[in-house]
């Protein structure tokens, strides 16, 4: 209740390389950080039968997916001591190399940020109401599923 | 009876969102047994669905003017 | 033998956050990668008895660790399937909440990526002769020590 | 014999760089026992030696003219 603030985590199109940059760069005033640790998805041109994937188009639930966001980014900020976690996940068309998802999180000592940036990427992939359209280089598509 | 039903993914394809008729749906596992009949290759998806925006994984009561959401399985990230 | 070409991993002060998204980038037309993992080292301002550090000076016996990093790439390489690998330590000063260490891997799933990524952090930390002097606000100085 | 000696980390503040005589040191282990009576602080922190930059782990023969670096322990990251 005290800090139910929901943060968006939604970005339309791909995550640039620079708002990266920036992002990191905002965490040298926190002297406290001492390891920081990034996730970053990348559109595969993967090739089924024959045909090759340009690019992805994401649709969200977005409510669904900000709130069950919020309970995850609470999950471990309890688990673990974290100075910050930032999640960025693409809506709408990720071509092939470009990036779609963004996770960063920061903490004193690597363990803490190392383990929950794994977890919160396994966590993004197998409980957000996020659903990944791939479309091939002749017009048709298949939608992406999670192993 | 009038339901919302709001779709992803593949199922976005098979059903289009929108304010759907009931002659009288007492609970979700009714809606999905009837939705199954109206639609038949949704039988054959794994999905989930959501009732004004919660996620259920149960069977719970369905009441008139509700939300549901039928979701495949996720593919973010 | 086949493949001793020994990189460098060495630059002079801190790693600038534009060199890192500059550094992602370049990913863009390697389609096969679908997960970059990415640690960063960032200098904390830890206080010590009253004193707080304001920056560590880096040195190393470089020809030692160059030679130790190639074993260390190898390694991996040879134990996970890897796409690429990058790893930038900085020498000299970098001052509080800047950026020293940067280590990119990349992968088609992230399992790997993200495996190699923590594996190669702990060896660097364990395995080359690099050596960190901390310096404090009232121009004392120890010498750190990795625990 | 001389041996060029290289020092890192706090050990470069105990011995200077540069090229040290000695009477005659066979191998690794005489080569510290005489810098630790030289250089009394040294027996107290825990060193590696490589000798022409290779690390070694063992007690290994000196030649003269060979570089021994004295190395604490690493503290990179």
């Amino acid at each position: 209740m005290s800090d139910k603030k929901i943060k968006n985590i939604f970005i339309q199109g791909p995550v640039p390389p620079s708002f990266i940059a920036e992002s990191i760069g905002k965490h040298s005033s926190r002297t406290s950080i001492g390891a920081h640790q990034i996730f970053l998805g990348q559109v595969r041109g993967d090739e089924v039968s024959g045909k090759v994937v340009t690019a992805i188009e994401y649709t969200a639930f977005e409510d669904l997916a900000l709130e069950k966001m919020h309970v995850i980014r609470e999950d471990l900020f309890g688990k673990y001591p974290l100075t910050c976690m930032h999640i960025y996940h693409s809506l709408g068309l990720v071509k092939t190399g470009e990036l779609c998802l963004f996770v960063f999180t920061s903490s004193a000592h690597r363990e803490a940020a190392t383990q929950a940036c794994a977890e919160v990427v396994e966590r993004i992939k197998g409980e957000l109401p996020i659903w990944g359209k791939e479309l091939f280089d002749d017009s048709t598509h298949q939608w992406k599923e999670n192993k | 009876m009038e339901i919302d039903i709001i779709t992803f993914g593949k199922i976005s394809e098979i059903i289009p969102n929108g304010i759907m008729s009931f002659a009288a749906v007492t609970d979700t596992d009714e809606l999905k047994a009837i939705l199954e009949q109206r639609y038949p290759q949704l039988a054959g998806i794994k999905y989930k669905l959501a009732l004004n925006k919660t996620l259920i994984q149960e069977n719970k009561p369905v009441t008139d003017g509700v939300t549901v959401a039928i979701m495949p399985p996720f593919s973010g990230g």
